[in-house]
């Protein structure tokens, strides 16, 4: 298939034109911030149009099992051949066009969100690169593109999360977002590369992802081998996705602007290792252990998550939070499905609709982030966040949709999973979902009660709550902008809201459209045995969490003390975060500071140098000492040389 | 058979001018000094040209041209050095060579 | 080597170059190990002039002229200008290194048995044939056809000399 | 593209002292020639033709078979565009230079007529003289520009590069007596099929002497420091090419010459390759000097360039030279960087610079893209390079590739750190004042970081290069 597929060459142009974007605002138009906005725009909106279009005209024509692949070779060495190319089947087809339209969306959104900013261009231009790498990323068709890609999302996020550099914490949490990733990805590469192994035969990175899924489904691979690769590439998603025990990058990274945090930590990036469970799904599937590890860590992060996120004062944290733990909840469907013998459909799915829903609860809270000058929602709920009248609206659609309450679309893809996880010979798993679900909607409504019924200004809880650090508002240039300089009638500029209005309308919408999505996905459609008493528990768990939430922070007579405050060392553990950054912070000081890096400084400056050194002075002392008159060195060189000179011919004499 | 007729006699003589110089060189602390003693080996060396000459050489304007030659040269030398030498005075106040270290690594 | 009789021209010529070896070799002794500086230049002025000598036992009265004129004459006068200009001679002389001297010994002697040895396993061997013409005008034409280069080499030699003498005797450049 | 810096060199011996800006303009142009000239062979040269081109040869001392004998092929094509562009830029880089910019100006072009020589000889004679003539300047040129502690760090590099050199004379000696050729030639002697005895001795010898060189550890530590000391355009030169000289002799003369030996000893270089990656990054951590922090990189990377060569594989070789290319231009692009700041600063402490990022845009988006390129980001030339390398070398050595995969994160962190402390944060009120790059001065970094991306991009347009020469190297031997 060659160059000139005119597939090829619309995947080309919505991979390449963000990448134009981006360089071209980073050389040549980084002072000039409405210019640079036009050419990131143009740059978003035609890949935009372009995946729909894919999306639409080629519905019909691919299956998962007969998917179109164009590529070109990209590198050819001599073992090493790497393709570039483009791999289109109903799954990546969904997933593009998702991504084009919500990186577009959070174009849109930051216009009116970084208005004013310094880095008003380097902000677009980064999440020019961001859209071009994700959108490589579901598209490509080799692993090795793949991977490129995503170690560039990586990057992206890094510039991303590190926006606001000169904060301490933001390049901090930068850092750590990218070490940690990395960290995973190497996990992901080693695994690739003990699956060459494996695969003596065949070139993995010259392979399509469909190749690997044959060799794992027809059984060239032992069980062990598979789980070891499974596990390895396993890690790389779980430093994309978050996943339980190096998931802790991710609150960290509600540093960066609130709009990456929709975009990197909610819809797409972190979306990315769960896709790329998807598109492994028959590899992991093959492999019954590393299916339960997978189980057992998404089920401990779905918990943990929803624990801190119960405690966590920050808006953004709270979601940040629950975006941990509906990746687990992902990967719990999909390991389960997986596991139980079913499809991919109930993880990916939830997919689908997290994207959405999270983006729209990410730009809410970035809403009233920008309005308020706050990360508190306390502090937002004091100061009349109930006011504003849209967010306030598409927040609570997005909570109800996060707790799953029908009929928004969180409802079904929680419900899918849930019965995924019910066909499970062992019931516990069922029962912790439930839980990780009354969670979720306590939390969350934890968040919408306090916004919308806040107390009297005089009520003493405020004396608690209401806290707002000196100078902590400003993100340098909001300072300008913070409360008062706005009056609420015009709060909201159009460009910020008309987003989350589409991505409501997303969150009311894609629920119905389980059946025509499973169709598309799946080639076909599984009648659904709606079990009646497992949608009856989820749904009592949501609303239980709900009610709880009403009594604790919702009501006129709540007291505004979660009920976990009545655990004090469980209320200390969840707001330590279960010392899980103690612990990293811990191992990093200890081992790879203190222990590697001193050990072998120390070695370079004493042994190995210290020992040349040693060497090149006793050569000097020895010089020194041959000197028997140290001051006379013209003459004793000479010396030498009349000596060596004699001795030399003498030598020569003799021998003759 | 005259003994100053012999070529042996005069590269003999010559050898134990240039050792008497070497020994100079190597021995003295005064620049001059040791000024002094390369004239010296320059002279043994003449003395060798002009005895060849004098013994071997097919055409006797060859080694008396290349004496002269030295001549020259150990004049253009000898100024030279001498000009170093008084630098070296004005600026170490000495021209004792041992005092003339600076080179020293 | 068979010694003639005293009185024979042959004698007394041996005699004679017996006296101008020894001047030469005294004058050179002196020269290196005298310990003022002022007889060093005096030992030589000597042995220069036995050298000169040594140039009119070898057929080059010419030659011998020159030694006397440029090195007792020139040099020699030039190096006691240097000495007055040097260090003061009534300054204390530091003792000898006896290390020094046993060293520059030591060296000197090793090449000079070295070359010793070597002069005498070398066999002389005399040209095939060989001219007999010793006046200074042959040696003045070849001077200036022959060897002209040489002549043109020790000029330029000699002006560099001199221009770099008074440039670094006047301290370098810049200052006056 | 020999002659061109040659013919500066003479130009600029002419100039006086005062003539500053002719003295650049000079040097630059110079240079450029030396850079489209490198382009040029880049480009016209056939890879489908593969082999040797644009040859001259002539005899210079029959008698020991010495000739001037240069060519160009897949392997060295892309150094001497590496030497060209670092020179360019190096030129550029050192433009304020105000200090006896003549003899800087001529040092810098001796230095790169013998790089250029090493890489084009195919004469070993002319190879170790045109290797020694690129050694010595850079005595010169960090003792006289130099910063920190010049004189030791000239005084350690120079020695440890003439011990380095007094193994390889006796290798290149061994070789040449015994192959009774009587020829340095080095196609000639590649031809012969030398002693398992001396082909072993040989290779040892010349891979520990050319190692020195290319800071293979744990011959390294005059690296750093050298790089320390030396100013801007000689870290950029020294880092970006010399050390190359090192990894690329190793190739040409030592594995060239000495196959058997080379399969007899790879298991060791592998050992210290990988050591060197690792030890490189831990140190690298460690650091507070920036310069002392690219120094150790550089360590890691050459030991990554080591590594490819030790798994003698067409893979690892490629990924090997292009490494060296990488890793040349990336170094090259991490010291103007740090070069800039320091003239500015005058510090090069990562705890006292911050905040670069708001003071000089541009100067830390270099530095930063530079940090980035080396902790192997894709889409940057060294990614692939790396790539390549890492899947050789787990083919051949797997414990020693898997170990250097994990020092990857390692690697990560260690750039990011640096980034982080020097560029982000609040910035210090000391060096506020400070303007950016103008964009004359931008514009070498420019010419770097375009050929990063480029390369990163197409890689293709290398390896095929690389390829063309790899692949009947491996098969001669």
């Amino acid at each position: 298939m060659g160059a000139c597929d005119p597939n090829f060459l619309s995947c080309l142009l919505i991979v390449a034109l963000p990448l134009l974007s981006f360089a071209v605002i980073m050389i040549f138009t980084w002072r000039r911030h409405k210019l640079s906005l036009a050419i990131s725009l143009t740059c978003s909106t035609i890949p935009l149009i372009l995946a729909w279009s894919l999306f639409f005209r080629l519905k019909d024509a691919v299956t998962m099992a007969k998917p179109i692949v164009t590529q070109v070779n990209w590198l050819v060495s001599d073992a090493v051949i790497v393709p570039f190319g483009f791999l289109l089947d109903p799954v990546s087809l969904l997933m593009l066009a998702i991504v084009a339209t919500i990186s577009w969306l959070i174009q849109i959104y930051s216009i009116g969100y970084m208005e004013g900013d310094p880095g008003f261009a380097r902000f677009f231009a980064d999440l020019s690169l961001f859209g071009m790498s994700m959108l490589s990323l579901v598209s490509a068709s080799g692993m090795l593109q793949l991977f490129i890609s995503w170690e560039l999302v990586g990057l992206a996020s890094y510039l991303l999360i590190g926006f606001w550099y000169e904060k301490f914490s933001a390049s901090e949490a930068g850092k750590k977002a990218f070490v940690v990733t990395r960290f995973g990805d190497i996990g992901f590469f080693m695994g690739l590369v003990f699956l060459t192994f494996f695969l003596k035969d065949l070139n993995i990175f010259g392979l399509g992802i469909f190749d690997i899924n044959n060799a794992a489904l027809t059984h060239k691979l032992t069980e062990a081998q598979v789980t070891l690769c499974a596990l390895l590439i396993f890690c790389g998603v779980s430093g994309k996705s978050a996943q339980f025990p190096i998931h802790v990058w991710l609150p960290d990274a509600m540093e960066g602007p609130t709009p990456v945090s929709a975009l990197l930590h909610s819809a797409t990036m972190v979306a990315a290792g769960i896709y790329l469970i998807t598109r492994l799904f028959p590899l992991f599937a093959a492999s019954v252990t590393a299916m339960s590890v997978v189980l057992v860590i998404s089920t401990i992060t779905l918990l943990l998550s929803s624990t801190i996120g119960m405690v966590a004062k920050d808006i953004k944290q709270v979601w940040a939070y629950s975006t941990v733990s509906q990746l687990g909840f992902m990967a719990m469907g999909l390991s389960a499905a997986a596991l139980g013998g079913s499809t991919l459909f109930a993880g990916y799915y939830h997919l689908t609709t997290h994207a959405a829903f999270k983006a729209l609860l990410f730009l809410c809270a970035g809403v009233f982030i920008h309005h308020f000058g706050t990360n508190d929602f306390f502090v937002m709920s004091k100061d009349g966040g109930r006011k504003l009248a849209i967010p306030m609206i598409t927040v609570t659609i997005g909570a109800l949709a996060l707790s799953g309450i029908f009929p928004f679309s969180g409802f079904f893809s929680k419900e899918a999973i849930l019965a995924q996880l019910w066909h499970l010979p062992n019931k516990m798993w069922v029962g912790l979902a439930l839980f990780g679900a009354f969670l979720t909607a306590y939390y969350t409504f934890r968040v919408i009660f306090v916004l919308l019924f806040p107390r009297k200004d005089d009520d003493p809880v405020w004396q608690e709550y209401y806290v707002r650090e000196p100078g902590g508002h400003g993100h340098g240039a909001h300072d300008d902008d913070a409360p008062g300089g706005h009056d609420e009638h015009h709060g909201v500029p159009w460009v910020m809201s008309f987003p989350l209005i589409v991505l409501a309308g997303f969150t009311l919408v894609l629920g119905f459209l389980q059946t025509p999505l499973e169709k598309f996905l799946l080639g076909e459609s599984h009648p659904h045995d709606m079990n009646y008493m497992l949608l009856f528990s989820a749904v009592g768990c949501a609303l239980g969490g709900i009610g709880v939430a009403w009594l604790d922070w919702g009501s006129p007579k709540a007291k505004w003390q979660g009920f976990i405050k009545k655990f004090p060392a469980l209320e200390n553990f969840f707001i330590q975060k279960w010392y899980m950054d103690h612990f990293w912070r811990w191992f990093l000081n200890t081992f790879i500071y203190g222990t590697f890096s001193r050990i072998f400084t120390y070695n370079d400056r004493r042994v190995v140098d210290g020992g040349v050194d040693a060497v090149a002075f006793s050569t000097i002392g020895s010089g020194r000492l041959l000197s028997f008159i140290q001051t006379a060195f013209v003459q004793l060189n000479m010396l030498f040389m009349v000596l060596v000179l004699a001795g030399v011919g003498l030598y020569l004499l003799m021998g003759r | 058979m005259l003994v100053f007729n012999q070529l042996e006699t005069y590269l003999y003589l010559a050898l134990l001018l240039f050792a008497i110089g070497l020994y100079g060189v190597l021995a003295r602390r005064s620049l001059i000094a040791i000024l002094i003693s390369v004239e010296l080996i320059l002279n043994a060396a003449s003395i060798n040209f002009m005895a060849f000459n004098r013994f071997l050489a097919p055409h006797p304007a060859v080694g008396q041209v290349i004496a002269l030659f030295i001549m020259a040269v150990a004049a253009a030398e000898a100024a030279i050095a001498l000009s170093i030498i008084v630098a070296v005075y004005r600026k170490l106040k000495s021209i004792n060579i041992e005092h003339a270290t600076e080179l020293r690594g | 080597m068979n010694f003639p009789g005293f009185l024979s021209p042959q004698g007394i010529a041996t005699i004679a170059f017996f006296v101008v070896v020894a001047v030469t070799l005294v004058g050179a002794l002196i020269a290196v190990a005298a310990r003022n500086i002022f007889h060093n230049v005096l030992g030589l002025a000597m042995s220069l002039i036995g050298v000169a000598g040594l140039f009119l036992y070898l057929n080059s009265p010419f030659v011998a002229l020159m030694e006397i004129l440029i090195y007792v004459g020139a040099i020699c006068i030039a190096i006691c200008f240097a000495i007055m200009l040097s260090e003061p001679l009534y300054l204390p002389r530091p003792p000898r290194k006896f290390t020094k001297i046993l060293g520059a010994m030591a060296g000197s002697g090793l090449v000079f048995i070295f070359l010793l040895l070597l002069t005498k396993k070398t066999k002389w061997v005399p040209a095939a044939e060989r001219s007999t013409d010793w006046s200074v005008t042959t040696i003045g034409h070849y001077l200036l056809t022959n060897y002209s280069l040489i002549f043109e080499v020790v000029s330029l030699l000699l002006l560099v000399a001199m221009l770099g003498a008074i440039v670094i005797a006047r301290g370098g450049r810049g200052s006056s | 593209m020999l002659i061109s810096p040659l013919v500066g060199l003479i130009i600029l011996l002419l100039l006086k002292e005062e003539q500053k800006f002719l003295i650049r303009a000079v040097s630059l142009v110079s240079a450029g020639i030396s850079l489209a000239l490198s382009i040029y062979t880049f480009v016209a040269y056939d890879k489908s033709l593969g082999g040797l081109q644009f040859v001259e040869k002539y005899e210079m001392v029959k008698t020991f078979g010495i000739s001037y004998f240069v060519g160009v092929e897949g392997l060295n094509a892309p150094l001497l565009l590496l030497t060209g562009i670092v020179i360019f830029t190096g030129v550029l880089t050192m433009w304020e230079l105000e200090v006896r910019t003549k003899e800087f100006f001529i040092w810098i072009l001796a230095l790169v007529t013998g790089v250029f020589g090493v890489f084009m000889s195919y004469d070993m004679f002319m190879f170790f003289l045109f290797y020694e003539i690129a050694v010595v300047p850079m005595y010169i040129l960090i003792l006289v520009w130099g910063s920190t502690r010049k004189e030791y760090a000239a005084m350690k590099l120079t020695l440890y590069l003439m011990a380095g050199s007094g193994l390889i004379i006796p290798g290149i000696l061994l070789l040449y007596a015994s192959s009774g050729l009587g020829t340095f030639n080095m196609l000639q002697l590649h031809a012969v099929h030398f002693s398992p005895w001396v082909q072993k001795v040989a290779f040892v010898l010349l891979f520990f002497g050319f190692g020195v060189l290319a800071a293979v550890w744990p011959l390294h530590t005059w690296s750093p420091v050298g790089h320390v000391a030396a100013p801007t355009a000689v870290s950029m030169l020294h880092a970006g090419v010399l050390m190359k000289l090192g990894s690329f002799a190793v190739l040409r003369v030592a594995m060239f010459l000495c196959p058997e030996g080379f399969h007899y000893w790879a298991q060791l270089m592998a050992l210290l390759a990988t050591t060197g990656i690792v030890y490189g990054v831990f140190v690298g951590l460690a650091q507070t000097d920036l310069k002392y922090v690219i120094g150790y990189s550089s360590v890691s990377h050459m030991g990554i360039v080591c590594l490819g060569l030790a798994t003698g594989t067409v893979d690892g070789i490629n990924g090997s030279v292009f490494q060296m290319f990488a890793h040349g231009i990336m170094t090259a692009l991490f010291f103007s960087s740090v070069g800039y700041i320091y003239d500015r600063t005058h510090t090069r402490d990562i705890h006292e610079l911050g905040g670069f990022s708001k003071i000089m845009p541009v100067a830390s988006a270099f530095f930063i893209t530079a940090a980035l390129c080396g902790a192997g980001v894709p889409g940057m030339a060294s990614f692939w390079a790396e790539l390549l390398v890492f899947i050789a070398t787990v083919k051949v050595f797997p414990v020693q590739g898997l170990l250097a995969i994990a020092a990857l994160v390692v690697g990560a962190l260690f750039a990011l750190r640096v980034v982080q402390t020097t560029f982000f944060n609040e910035p210090n009120p000391k060096f506020v004042h400070f303007e950016d790059v103008s964009p004359f001065l931008g514009l070498p970094r420019m010419m770097l970081i375009a050929t990063l991306v480029f390369f990163g991009i197409f890689p293709q347009t290398m390896v095929g290069m690389i390829k063309s020469a790899v692949v009947p190297f491996l098969q001669g031997m």
